[in-house]
């Protein structure tokens, strides 16, 4: 298609070629598994320059795409990658697929978490599962030498129901060595005896470890019942609704707000978010 | 057929009044003629829209799947026998019913209503005994009531209840000189391609909205064949294969459980005959089987049941 | 702007002209009722007709439509590469679709073709199609066109309006586009009388309309209140859940995506999709934030009157086309809704 | 098509039709080669979706055998398939399926020169019919 100049415009449905370039098993059951991606085409590259916390639709021919949160920070460079989980058609033929294969990806699409309301602030990361692959994305990009300055303190609070289903693993290691970041790993129960971490779930570790909401900002993405029990300890802190944003899924298609199934209310998670304000939501249909 | 309005009301008014059931359900008079929406009751005082007509043909037992209180319900010979059917394939309890009978006369095709007047907008059609009168903007015509019925009323061999609680008339005497397969017959003497030909362009103006499948209270799986990806067993296009495939499918997954009442062809947006589908599963599962779906809630259905020396000749 | 008259038997040739400048679309009796196709080899449009069962969104957003094809065959340098098909975008002009179904096309473009996102084939189709209106003269009882902002002569959208004057059309030229199409039809140039007959043509079947569906205070009402409004239940509980009213619809644009695989070959096709469907919204993990009927019924409404409304400040999701109200299989009636919401306090 | 053979989905109950093909091929017994088997737990195991499922996909035949009636397995799953398999083949008869497209047999896994007999009788029948062209899911047909 074209735009009133004439200037052929990109189809926002064709997704730019990739090679998968590594694929990382992340978990003890294997059921998530990180890819990295690089284009077929080095322009694609650039014309895909994302933000943290906004997602891509994965496309791969015969079977179809599904919306995936990206992973990777737009620091690293020369790859874009995303954490999948092995849930449906598409995600369990892309978990068969080998490294060298070729698909699509399509995006960078949705919003972003809010960058510039979040400089000069503490930020509060909360995570929960295979919902981390975003604030992983947002965390690379904050400990990025370039932005680092830009933020307060950083604290995260990341759990999983066992250590074996921690995401990122060596990277949690490595963050909880650093001085820059206040790491607060958690599992739900384990019975390994060299466990070094916390255990419990996501909202208690919050409410132990976060001790203010004093110029601080929380960013909230995890499965439905831990967004629900923490959404209370955060407010219990002093977080206002909205220095609370969360990341929402969504049974999405088209990923640009077309197609009509995404919504909420007037809003659609896939164009006007993923990423809304609690006290935005509050407005909104609780229909999510 | 009026006459059975008031009866309703009141019937329904006395059985929530006296906590005999928790709900009725039953027909309301719709905005557009020949149109009747159904109609939950929770209290006496709202029973007075309940409504009867000759044009009450969607099928009521779409409405009691999964339901757990106590129902009062309108039901004509084929409501009824879905109902014996939803018993047997324990969707509802029988002690969860009660059940208000009424002898059918059969349900007026609306289509064909609309073919008589030559496409001309009715505005409104007035019952009178065994006849109608549709009136429209410029005229006002009269037809016999008994020339116009559903093609599956004209054949119907169960006009009363098989099951209910309460009559509200007299049974009607059953029709037993009427044949209800002259047109699959017809479809049996045509060779392969002049069939294949003929359900292809049955089938042509599809748009899979699967009215049809929602309106038959057979459907009720909890995922329906259509929405399975793993393995996906049809396309969702309107492609003439996976429309045919469809069809077939769910036509299949009505045999031995189809009433005949005729919900699917009438709710069709797009007029296509599918109970010519359906009816040749009728026919067989009655010739083979001696089967006809709904007559008694205690027999179990052709195809949960077998005999040693069920129809071989088939099988080499 | 031109205004022409010309006869009956004059439009029906002008149209066999019309058939090489333009791909045709026109409404042609189908069994029981009209459907818009082609008007190719010996197929006649009749425009004596209400409307067509289906609306004509088919021609400019077919049911099922390839989007992109590719090939999975490993020996293939473009092996699992997304191609766009090739698609006819040559002009094309549809003649007598009713105003109402022109102004839906004027709802959905928002949707499709918006400041952030252009659906190529949605535009593409749009923006090579002539919309040549035939007014009504005789709008049905369901209709309520005038209530949502349309009417039976309404122009907006419209190339060409046609007025049906007995023996004769009157033809009035309204973008140049339809100055275009107009030009190659012979015809007179309509003098004062013919105007004012078509005028009062207009003005009569305006008053026809009867059906009264305020909208006015939708845009006041706050969305959760009425959202959780107590009679969605109510409303839902004859509804079948099936597709016929998003289907029938000429305002109704949601689709879903499926991959299809013939051998090696492989299409990406989009299909009309309907939030009737539970599937429409069932996320992998098995929620669905629209499990039950009444919330997809809801949704139904609320989005055609409430979130569209929000969203563009222009007016309700809804032509007044009376489709869903006549063939509704169980007669949940938008008009009723529409009160129900609009008077909700 | 001067080369054409055709494609018969057969599918066979893993007690018995199997067991009788595995022994025609250890007897060294000669059946046409047109079969492609799919071993099942019973014939009852046999969804319409399966059949349905070889003739979109391009199938020419579908073949479908199981125990003798009284020697299933599972003691009467042949017999409820026998009804499933009855109204399957009218109705798909009923829309245009050939009559010589779909077989059904009962073969003991004793029976391999049976099962050898009902090959050759299949082939052949499906042979005659030609290529199939009816119920295949090729190319969508959409705008």
């Amino acid at each position: 298609m074209r735009n009133k100049e004439g200037v052929q415009l990109k189809n926002p449905y064709l997704p730019y070629p990739v090679r998968i370039d590594r694929i990382v098993t992340e978990t003890e059951d294997k059921s998530l598994k990180t890819f990295r991606f690089v284009f077929l085409d080095p322009d694609d590259e650039e014309k895909f320059a994302y933000t943290p916390g906004q997602f891509a639709e994965l496309s791969i021919a015969g079977k179809g795409e599904i919306p995936i949160g990206i992973a990777s920070s737009p620091t690293e460079r020369g790859f874009v990658a995303f954490t999948v989980n092995k849930v449906g058609l598409v995600t369990s033929h892309l978990h068969n697929m080998k490294e060298g294969d070729i698909m699509g990806i399509r995006g960078p699409l949705g919003n972003w978490y809010p960058w510039d309301e979040m400089e000069g602030k503490h930020v509060v990361i909360v995570g929960g599962g295979f919902a981390f692959t975003t604030l992983r994305s947002s965390i690379i990009y904050m400990l990025d030498s370039e932005n680092r300055p830009k933020f307060a303190d950083i604290s995260v609070v990341y759990g999983a129901r066992s250590p074996g289903m921690l995401l990122y693993k060596d990277e949690l290691a490595e963050w909880e060595q650093r001085d820059d970041i206040n790491m607060h790993i958690t599992v739900d129960s384990t019975d390994d005896p060299d466990w070094k971490y916390n255990v419990g779930f996501v909202p208690t570790i919050t409410e132990q470890k976060i001790t203010s909401a004093e110029n601080a900002i929380a960013i909230v993405c995890g499965p439905p019942i831990m967004i629900k029990f923490t959404q209370p300890v955060l407010e219990k802190l002093g977080f206002s609704p909205n220095r609370i944003i969360l990341s929402l899924e969504m049974r999405m298609k088209c990923g640009i707000g077309i197609c009509g199934r995404c919504n909420i209310g007037d809003q659609y998670v896939c164009k006007d978010g993923p990423v809304f304000p609690l006290a935005q939501l509050k407005t909104m249909p609780g229909e999510y | 057929m009026l006459k059975y309005t008031e009866k309703i009301v009141e019937t329904a008014k006395r059985l929530l009044a006296e906590e005999k059931v928790d709900v009725f359900i039953g027909y309301q008079k719709g905005t557009v003629p020949m149109m009747n929406e159904p109609l939950l009751v929770n209290h006496p005082d709202k029973a007075d829209t309940l409504y009867w007509d000759n044009f009450c043909g969607l099928n009521l037992c779409n409405y009691l799947t999964k339901r757990t209180d106590k129902i009062g319900i309108i039901a004509n010979g084929c409501n009824s026998r879905n109902m014996a059917t939803h018993i047997i394939e324990n969707q509802i309890k029988r002690d969860q019913l009660y059940i208000v009978g009424i002898p059918c006369e059969g349900m007026i095709d609306h289509r064909a209503v609309v073919r008589a007047v030559k496409n001309r907008e009715i505005l409104n059609i007035v019952q009178e005994g065994s006849t109608f009168v549709v009136k429209g903007k410029d005229f006002e015509e009269t037809f016999e009531k008994q020339k116009f019925l559903q093609s599956n009323c004209a054949v119907c061999r169960h006009r009363n209840p098989v099951l209910y609680d309460e009559m509200l008339g007299d049974p009607l005497e059953e029709q037993t000189d009427v044949n209800p397969y002259g047109d699959i017959e017809k479809i049996e003497e045509m060779d392969s391609e002049k069939k294949q030909g003929f359900f292809q362009r049955l089938i042509s103006r599809c748009i899979r909205c699967y009215a049809c499948r929602n309106s038959c209270p057979l459907c009720y799986c909890p995922t329906c064949f259509v929405d399975e990806s793993e393995p996906q067993w049809v396309g969702k296009s309107i492609d003439p294969t996976d429309t045919l495939t469809f069809h077939f499918l769910r036509a299949y997954h009505c045999a031995g459980r189809c009433t005949d009442c005729g919900a699917c062809e009438r709710v069709c947006p797009m007029g296509i005959s599918m109970r010519q589908f359906t009816k040749k599963l009728n026919k067989d599962t009655e010739e083979l089987f001696s089967w006809e779906a709904g007559l008694d809630p205690e027999k179990r259905p052709p195809l949960d049941v077998y005999r040693p020396d069920d129809y071989n000749d088939f099988i080499k | 702007m031109t205004e022409k008259i010309f006869t009956k038997e004059e439009w029906s040739g002008a149209l066999e002209t019309l058939k090489e400048p333009y791909r045709l679309f026109g409404p042609v009796k189908d069994g029981d009722f009209h459907t818009f196709m082609p008007l190719d080899g010996d197929k006649k449009p009749d425009f004596d007709y209400e409307n067509s069962r289906l609306s004509p969104k088919t021609i400019i957003y077919p049911e099922s439509e390839r989007m992109f094809e590719y090939s999975l065959d490993e020996t293939d340098d473009d092996a699992h590469i997304l191609k766009e098909s090739p698609k006819d975008y040559s002009p094309c002009a549809i003649v007598g679709i009713r105003p109402c179904d022109v102004h839906a096309f004027q709802i959905v473009k928002r949707n499709f073709d918006n400041p952030e996102y252009q659906d190529p084939w949605w535009t593409e189709h749009f923006e090579s199609a002539i919309l040549v209106g035939l007014g009504c003269n005789n709008p049905c009882a369901s209709c309520f066109c005038t209530q949502v902002g349309g009417g039976p002569f309404h122009e907006t959208g419209l190339d060409v309006l046609l007025f049906d004057l007995g023996d004769n059309f009157l033809a009035k030229a309204l973008t140049e586009k339809g100055e275009a199409f107009l030009e190659k039809i012979q015809g007179e140039s309509a003098d004062d009388a013919v105007l004012k007959a078509a005028e009062d043509l207009k003005q009569s079947s305006e008053k026809k309309i009867t059906a009264k569906v305020p909208t006015d205070q939708l845009k006041d009402k706050v969305t959760i209140e009425l959202f959780d409004a107590p009679f969605w239940e109510e409303v839902a509980f004859a509804c079948l859940n099936c597709g016929t009213c998003t289907y029938l619809c000429p305002t109704c644009w949601c689709f879903d995506i499926q991959d299809e695989v013939s051998g090696k070959q492989g299409d990406r096709i989009r299909n009309w999709d309907s939030c009737m469907f539970p599937l429409f919204s069932l996320h992998g993990s098995g929620h669905n934030p629209r499990a039950e009927k009444f919330q997809r019924v809801r949704q139904r409404f609320m989005h055609k009157l409430k979130y569209y409304v929000d969203k563009y400040e222009n007016g309700v999701q809804c032509s007044g086309c009376g489709r869903c109200v006549r063939y509704c299989p169980v007669n949940i009636d938008i008009r009723e809704v529409c009160k129900l919401m609009n008077d909700f306090a | 098509m001067e080369n054409w053979e055709p494609k018969i989905a057969t599918f066979l109950c893993n007690w018995c039709s199997y067991g009788a093909a595995d022994l025609a091929g250890v007897s060294r017994f000669q059946y046409p080669p047109n079969f492609r088997i799919i071993r099942l737990p019973c014939s009852a195991r046999v969804s319409p979706k399966f059949v349905l499922s070889a003739f979109r996909h391009g199938a020419d035949g579908v073949w479908i055998s199981g125990c003798h009636p009284g020697d299933c397995h599972y003691l009467e799953g042949n017999y409820y398939a026998r009804r499933k398999f009855a109204l399957l083949k009218g109705l798909l008869e009923h829309i245009g399926l050939e009559a010589g497209r779909l077989h059904f047999s009962w073969i003991s896994s004793a029976e391999a020169t049976k099962f050898v007999d009902v090959a050759n009788r299949v082939a052949k029948e499906v042979e005659a019919m030609g290529p199939a062209r009816f119920f295949i899911k090729s190319r969508a047909e959409v705008a």
